[in-house]
């Protein structure tokens, strides 16, 4: 399948490794501007969603199976809703990083940081296993 | 400029949400084939990106988040709130494709019509 | 694992990354060289670090071409524009396969996504040497089957044995 | 013990008979001996109420409440303690009379019957003990479906439309018509409770007043007023010992009991007096007597004669509420009395004539008198009690109904007593007199043409209630001293 | 850690819903999500607690005041429906094992209870946020998570099913982001108090905050399934595996009313609220669909499809309660979320016993039933009596309310119409009652009454559906509370 | 001149729905599809512009990204899904 | 002030080219030819009006740069989207229309390639 469509495979191959560290980019700069790991899920998801598209469903889940985008997804889970928990325990209210460092300043910006990176693994595994599913059962 | 006031931010969003809105729920209803219900959907659901979009400058809200040599947004809220909404639209959106792809399965059609007519045998 | 390809691809996005960052902090610039390596890394689970999808031989000569192709498209789009202003809808829609000289996949690639970028041609089919194009004149047919852009194209190329 | 207790135990204990007989179901001998020491104990159980009932007590007991001012209680004033004790002693003839019945019929599901019969009457005792509507609608509506089965026992489906007339009918009536009523009148006074004078005067008047009465009177479909007579008539699908049950025990005695003592305790009779928006009452059930009784006339039926009959009957005891005066008020507690000797004895009557003969048509009775003397002595002092004559219970009743209309004038109510004692003597003496005086004839195909009198059991409860209907005339003291307490207080 | 129960509420199901995808054991996620809804449950009960002794709960997450931060706010409103809804996810995972083990494929249990939590912490969220958006998001986590749990149904129809409601419930959504957004561009604020305060300020014209409550509504209407709206929800409740439609049916539509109370008498307020005309519609609809859903009920073969529209009567019943805007009314709406959950989640319990039985749940697959289940069948019995409304069921005290308000409002004919709809659950009860105890099994089966694991939870929730008829004044009480802070305007 | 700009391409946007009404088959709606999106890229990107948020070209890449992944993901979709190409290739059902 | 000048030309033109582009979508009969112009929205107008925003950034900055990745991104998926739909078409048994009687042939050069 993938040698009689040229240039649609060669289109990807080059892309991909920008469409990846694109969405990596997005997932760091996240807390300079809100909602980081959702789009930066979004971008991956999308790069996996291409891959299969262009190459196969089979490829794709050799770089990545269905059940470590579940574990991932249920990892992302834990990281965003566990990260606020930590905050308990230092007498904060929840989703309160100040004291996840010694100032706050460093503090929210680490919590933020895990929020999201809990965020875009969700997100992305989520999508990407939607994908998968339903790219599955489609033939 | 002022002939073009209608088109400045503001106004001609309106008009775009309102047609967008109309357009998408004539679509989810008047559509027998699932996966074009699902992009009607789709197309109602982005009436409401631009509805939030286009009030990104309602108020002077400061984002939440302490500065460190860098300016903060003058109103991030929009801006969340939209990307949640996408979110939340492309989950639903995959969601219903994956059930659409198991109708088929299930029913080897996905046209609202004969989905009836199955159902009404098999019932 | 092709080491100088990921290397090199490695060098590119950190560069990438440099730019898109604008705060060079130790801890970005650190995240960005984890960043890079991740993505090497599926790049590379992925099988896309090869010639076709790593380009970097390509890259000086590539660009004189880019500028002829710029001015290819800037002629051709007027063209077409000129064609579809005109009250008189003056099309002579054709489609055929050729066979194109050049050896190299790439190429072809490179080849035909030209003839797509420029108006009035567009690919159709690319399989091995063979090619289909759908053209809107015979003009513009023509001038494919004069080979111009097939040879710039082999230029780009010219040395590099793959 | 306690008089709470007593209160208590009267519902208990045909609750408790209930579960032993269902355990006991599969040995009949000692199913209905459950059956027979549960009534003759709840019987005795609410004796020890008349006592303290007649030197003027009123034993209270709360129960539940559910939110303020509406509560689960009960208050033993003379017209339910009257009624208590009417339907737990005709239920121990009626449990011998089932017993022959039953047993000499084969019928089906007995465990069921019984069972059902022993929660119906618990349901009656609920009812006349209620201190409040709210537990008295309470215990109305568990009567109407623990007759269900009852009323559908045969099973076949001409059963099973009957019972579900029956059902449609109460049950649609009571939450249509009389649950509003008393969320209207719960919404007016505040309170849902029976006391004397009522609770409605000066809180809901006028036409509004007229419009809550007919609310009631329609909503108690037990009572039967036409047009909602008609699940009586549907009823007679079932057994007779079950038409006895709702003709007499029961079910329509707990409707013109509820008339009652909605008339009495929640509107009071003054209070309506005084705002006359009751006048209505007493045409709707005057009509109610003399269509009834006209329709009984063309029935050949006994069982839809006898259901006719008491449409009729009842329609007196609303009507000497509907005359709202005290005197007549005696009658219509009384009238509930008599009317439940008499044709609990007419019943029994036409069931074992079911029994003994397998006839159920007035045509085919010509000669029986003489084959069944007991049975048809007895249909006949019944039936003089429904027609009021001497000796019997019916004479009494109707005699201070009668004064009740005189005293207050109301001669369209003396006009429908007179008019249909004389349809009830025209659709009676007839069956009477075919049963003495004329010739059986010969039928070939009648398989049962040889037969005697009904089994002991039978002939035992028949026996029985027509005596009450005797006694009754002969010793009224009882049952007038509670009716005219319950006058007492409203005055 | 008791300052943080707010948060704790919504997020432990959150927390443990990626331990079952992770663990991936069916028994291991069953007992996960078991714990954890215990868990719930009592957390419920300690912010309860906290809520009636200190009053309002606010809780800011990540420490930043409101409007920019995340608010959970829980007054009693709020804290009533958080214990209705973990009481109602406790019950159901304690029964739901053998019953999910039965109907779902072995490989797709674990995601099942995946789901399922997050179902939990969506309606969980829904609930506590004090945040608009927000809750529109947890609106969604739930939403997407019903979907999943619909499809998982054993039937192909639960495929469509889920896929109908997925189309309506997000145009439902959707409706509700926009009107949401003209309330944002109204105010700038997202949070719930600050925009009942902010509205005051507002001076637009009537106009403008119609259509903004327009859309709020028909979203939520959808949502709840308010007649004419409720077209998903017969499907979806018939096609969904049994254990999710005795979730659902108990508390997403409660949810949805919760919300739609904020928006009503948090949010706009009860003097704008009448002013938009907005009530007079509700009311209108309400009556209709407590109507036609009861007619169309009692032509149903299927019992789940059966009880699903009579959930879509019910459902206006609490809206009728809430159109009245008395304290009376709101009240009887409130309490009634409450009470039909109760029942609502009894019945559907006793339908997942017998389709684990008997593998159906249609009528004609039920002759006979009791015989064989006779747990089963009591208890459905209690649900469905308490649905009709009688007396001494939770029914009877949020219709009794209901009667009030309608009375107390001057709505004769309303009150009427709640009576006769009533009467309409009692047809569709009867025929199942009917079916059950009075024909004869088809076929000599060998069905067996459902496991105690499944009796228990079934019988807590009849029992509770009995003793909250009872007992009104934990519900009643705090329902009362709610009301009036709802229509006395403090938010 | 930026809002010249922004005309220019809600004309081509209303156009583009033009044919995506008309199809007549599923490919011209596709193409309609595609270039809508392209088109919605650079109205953000000009929008960002005009209201001096250039945050929004971040959006604006992803969209495009989205944008590509998702024509050629219906592509692939549509082509599997017709077993009657006729069917398809008349695009309005009847 | 060149640049700006310079800036709005690009705008204009990519406005304009965007409009004609759309034109051609619904001028031209078949999917083949309208693919044309779709990719004449896609590319030239795209990228004019792209240029014309780099230009108003006012120096080498990373809006700039963020604008030359949605440039290129937009040359480079664009033909590969095209390729891809017209490919689906034919597969799909989608019939061009072709001008007929044409002989690429006759007027074809010496040394030029063979149409097959
Ligand atoms: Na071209
Ligand atoms: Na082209």
């Amino acid at each position: 399948m993938m040698d009689r469509k040229p240039i649609l495979r060669v289109t990807a191959k080059i892309f991909m490794p920008f469409i990846l560290l694109f969405g990596l980019y997005v997932q760091i700069h996240g807390d300079f501007g809100p909602g980081g790991g959702f789009q930066a899920g979004v971008i991956f998801a999308s790069s996996f969603i291409l891959y299969a598209l262009i190459y196969s469903l089979h490829d794709a889940k050799l770089v990545l199976s269905s059940v470590a985008l579940e574990i991932m997804a249920a990892i992302g889970v834990l990281l965003f809703a566990g990260t606020g928990v930590v905050s308990f325990f230092y007498g904060e209210n929840f989703l309160n990083y100040n004291a996840l460092a010694h100032d706050p300043i460093h503090g929210q910006h680490y919590g933020i940081l895990i929020i999201e990176l809990g965020v875009g693994l969700t997100v992305f595994s989520a999508m990407t296993l939607i994908f998968y599913t339903f790219a599955g059962r489609g033939r | 400029m002022e002939a073009l006031d209608f088109i400045s931010p503001g106004l001609y969003n309106y008009w775009i949400v309102i047609f967008l809105m109309m357009a998408g729920f004539y679509i989810v209803i008047a559509r027998g084939n699932l996966v074009k219900k699902l992009v009607g959907l789709n197309i109602f659901q982005t009436s409401v990106f631009l509805l939030y979009i286009s009030m990104g400058k309602v108020q002077d809200a400061t984002a939440p988040i302490l500065g460190e040599g860098f300016d903060t947004f003058s109103n991030p809220l929009p801006h969340v709130l939209i990307l949640t909404a996408i979110v939340v639209g492309i989950a639903t959106t995959a969601l219903g494709l994956s059930l659409v792809v198991r109708i088929r399965e299930a029913y080897g059609t996905i046209e609202d019509k004969d989905l009836l007519e199955l159902e009404d045998e098999t019932s | 694992m092709n080491l100088r390809r990921s290397v090199t691809l490695w060098i590119i996005l950190y560069i990438f990354w440099y730019i898109l960052s604008g705060y060079h902090t130790p801890l970005l610039l650190t995240f960005g060289a984890i960043a890079c390596t991740i993505s090497v890394w599926i790049a590379h689970r992925m099988d896309v670090l090869d010639q076709e999808g790593n380009p970097i031989h390509l890259t000086l000569k590539i660009i004189p071409y880019w500028f002829w192709l710029g001015g290819e498209i800037i002629k051709a789009n007027f063209e077409l524009a000129k064609m579809l202003l005109s009250p008189k809808l003056e099309i002579s829609p054709v489609m055929f396969k050729m066979k194109t000289e050049l050896t190299n996949e790439l190429d072809r690639v490179i080849y035909a996504n030209s003839l797509t970028l420029t108006p009035i041609t567009i690919t159709v089919e690319q399989e091995g040497d063979e090619l289909e194009v759908h053209a809107l004149t015979v003009k513009a047919a023509q001038d494919i089957l004069g080979r111009d852009m097939e040879r710039r194209v082999k230029n780009i190329n010219d040395g590099w044995e793959g | 013990m306690s008089m709470e207790l007593s209160i208590l135990l009267s519902i208990l204990i045909p609750i408790i008979g209930a579960l032993l007989i269902a355990v006991t179901g599969k040995i009949p001998n000692l199913r209905e001996s459950v059956t027979m020491i549960t009534s003759v104990a709840l019987f005795l159980n609410v004796l020890t109420l008349l006592g303290p009932v007649l030197d003027g007590e009123r034993p209270e007991l709360q129960l539940i409440e559910m939110f303020p001012g509406l509560t689960i209680g009960f208050k033993v004033e003379p017209l339910g303690m009257m009624f208590s004790l009417i339907a737990s002693g005709l239920w121990i003839l009626n449990s011998i009379y089932s017993i022959g019945y039953m047993r000499g019929n084969n019928e089906k599901h007995q465990t069921r019957f019984y069972i059902c019969f022993a929660i119906a009457i618990a349901a009656t005792l609920g009812l006349a003990y209620s201190s409040n509507l709210l537990t008295l609608f309470i215990f109305y509506e568990v009567l109407t479906f623990s007759t269900y089965p009852l009323v559908s026992h045969k099973g076949d489906e001409n059963a099973v439309k009957g019972a579900r007339t029956y059902l449609g009918i109460l049950v649609t009536t009571s939450v249509a018509f009389l649950f509003f009523a008393i969320a209207w009148t719960y919404a007016a006074a505040g309170t849902l409770d029976f006391v004397d004078g009522g609770i409605l005067g000066g809180n809901v008047e006028g036409p509004m007043l007229g419009l809550l009465l007919m609310l009631f009177i329609y909503g108690i479909g037990k009572a039967a007023v036409m047009p909602v007579h008609r699940w009586l008539p549907a009823a007679m699908v079932a057994p007779t010992p079950v038409s006895a049950l709702l003709h007499a025990v029961a079910v329509v005695k707990s409707g013109v009991f509820t008339v009652v003592k909605v008339i009495v305790y929640t509107f009071g009779i003054d209070n309506l007096v005084n705002s006359a928006s009751a006048g209505w009452l007493v045409y709707v059930s005057g009509f109610t007597i003399i269509a009834a009784s006209m329709v009984a006339l063309r029935q050949d039926n006994l069982k839809r004669r006898l259901a006719y009959s008491t449409i009729s009957q009842l329609s007196y005891v609303v009507l000497a509420a509907a005359i709202l005066t005290p005197i007549s008020a005696i009658g219509a507690a009384l009238h509930i009395a008599a009317h439940a000797f008499g044709k609990i004895t007419l019943f029994f009557a036409a069931g074992s004539i079911y029994t003994a003969a397998h006839k159920t048509e007035v045509s085919q009775l010509n000669g029986i008198g003489w084959k069944m003397p007991i049975t048809m002595t007895a249909f006949s002092i019944g039936a003089l009690s429904m027609i009021g004559l001497p000796p019997t219970a019916g004479f009494i009743s109707k005699w201070y109904i009668i004064q009740g209309a005189v005293s207050s004038d109301n001669f369209v109510a003396l006009a429908v007593i007179v008019l249909s004692t004389l349809l009830n003597a025209g659709y009676f003496l007839p069956i009477i007199y075919a049963a003495f005086f004329k010739k059986e004839e010969d039928r070939k195909d009648d398989h049962h043409g040889d037969h005697g009198e009904a089994p002991l059991p039978i002939v035992i409860a028949i026996t029985s209630t027509a005596s009450l209907t005797v006694l009754m005339f002969l010793f009224p003291d009882v049952a007038l001293e509670l009716a005219q307490q319950m006058i007492g207080g409203a005055q | 850690m008791s300052a943080h129960l707010p948060v704790l509420q919504v997020l432990i199901p959150l927390l443990a819903a990626p331990f079952c995808v992770v663990l991936r054991h069916r028994d291991i996620a069953w007992a996960i999500s078991l714990i954890t809804s215990l868990v719930c449950f009592a957390i419920s009960l300690m912010i309860l607690d906290q809520v009636l002794t200190q009053g309002v709960i606010s809780y800011f997450m990540g420490g930043w005041p409101a409007p920019w931060g995340i608010e959970f706010r829980i007054d009693v409103v709020n804290a009533y429906v958080l214990v209705i809804v973990s009481a109602i996810g406790a019950i159901v995972s304690l029964y739901g094992r053998h019953s999910i083990n039965k109907e779902i494929p072995r490989n797709q249990i674990y995601l099942f209870y995946t789901a399922y939590l997050l179902c939990l912490t969506g309606l969980l969220g829904m609930t506590a946020t004090g945040d608009a958006f927000n809750l529109f998001v947890f609106l969604e986590i739930s939403s997407l998570s019903t979907y999943a749990l619909i499809s998982l149904g054993k039937n192909r129809r639960a495929l469509t099913a889920s896929y109908q409601y997925l189309i309506m419930g997000t145009l439902g959504a959707t409706f509700y982001v926009i009107g949401l957004g003209l309330l944002y561009m109204m105010t700038g604020t997202l949070n719930i108090v600050d925009l009942h305060n902010k509205l005051a300020d507002v001076d637009g014209s009537l106009r403008t905050f119609q259509a903004a409550l327009a859309f709020l509504t028909v979203g939520l209407s959808l949502k709840l399934a308010l007649f004419p709206l409720h077209l998903w929800l017969p499907n979806a409740y018939t096609y969904a595996p049994s254990t999710v439609t005795a979730f659902l049916a108990s508390t997403a539509t409660k949810v949805a009313v919760y919300v739609m109370l904020r928006v009503f008498f948090t949010i706009f307020g009860v003097d704008l609220f009448e002013e938009t005309g907005v009530p007079n519609i509700i009311m209108i609809l309400a009556i209709c669909g407590m109507f036609v859903a009861s007619t169309v009920a009692i032509f149903q073969e299927n019992l789940k499809r059966m009880l699903a529209y009579s959930s879509v009567a019910q459902i206006g019943y609490i809206m009728l309660g809430i159109s009245f805007l008395s304290v009376t009314g709101v009240s009887a709406g409130i309490v009634h979320l409450f009470n039909h959950a109760i029942m609502k989640c009894a019945l559907f319990l006793a339908l997942g016993c017998v389709m684990y039985r008997v593998g159906s749940v249609k009528l004609s697959d039920m002759h006979g039933i009791a015989k064989k289940m006779p747990w089963t069948m009591g208890a459905f019995v209690v649900g469905g009596l308490s649905l009709i409304g009688v007396p001494l069921t939770v029914g009877f005290v949020s219709k009794w309310y209901l009667i009030n308000a309608a009375m107390e409002a001057d709505m004769m004919p309303v009150a009427a119409l709640i009576l006769l709809s009533s009467l309409l659950a009692l047809v569709y009860v009867w025929r199942v009652i009917e079916v059950a105890y009075f024909r004869a099994p088809k076929t000599e089966s060998n069905i067996k009454e459902a496991p105690l694991s499944m009796l228990i939870p079934l019988w807590i929730m009849a029992g509770a559906s009995i003793y909250f008829g009872i007992d009104t004044d934990m519900t009643l009480g705090v329902a009362e509370l709610a009301a009036e802070m709802l229509v006395g305007g403090t938010p | 001149m930026f809002i010249a700009a922004t005309i220019a391409i809600l004309i081509a946007m209303a156009l583009g729905l033009v044919r995506a009404l008309l199809g007549p088959t599923i490919y011209d709606r596709i193409l309609s599809g595609n270039m809508f999106g392209t088109l919605t890229i650079i109205l953000i990107a000009v929008h960002g512009f005009l209201e001096g948020r250039p945050e929004f070209l971040d959006i604006a890449l992803v969209y495009a990204l989205i944008n590509f992944v998702a024509t050629i993901a219906v592509l692939k979709y549509f082509r599997i899904k017709s077993p009657d190409k006729n069917e398809t290739l008349q695009g309005e059902e009847p | 002030m060149i640049l700006d000048v310079l800036s709005w030309i690009f705008l204009l033109l990519g406005g304009a080219f965007v409009i004609i582009g759309a034109i051609g979508m619904l001028r031209l009969p078949d999917v083949f030819s309208r693919s044309h112009a779709a990719g004449m929205v896609d590319t030239f107008g795209a990228g004019m009006i792209v240029l014309g925003l780099m230009l108003q950034t006012g120096g080498i900055n990373l809006i700039l740069f963020k604008l030359v990745l949605i440039l290129f991104f937009i040359f480079f998926t664009s033909p590969a989207a095209n390729y891809a739909l017209v490919r689906a078409a034919l597969a799909d048994g989608a019939k061009p229309i072709l001008k007929e009687g044409v002989d690429l042939q006759s007027s074809e050069k010496e040394e030029g390639a063979k149409p097959l």
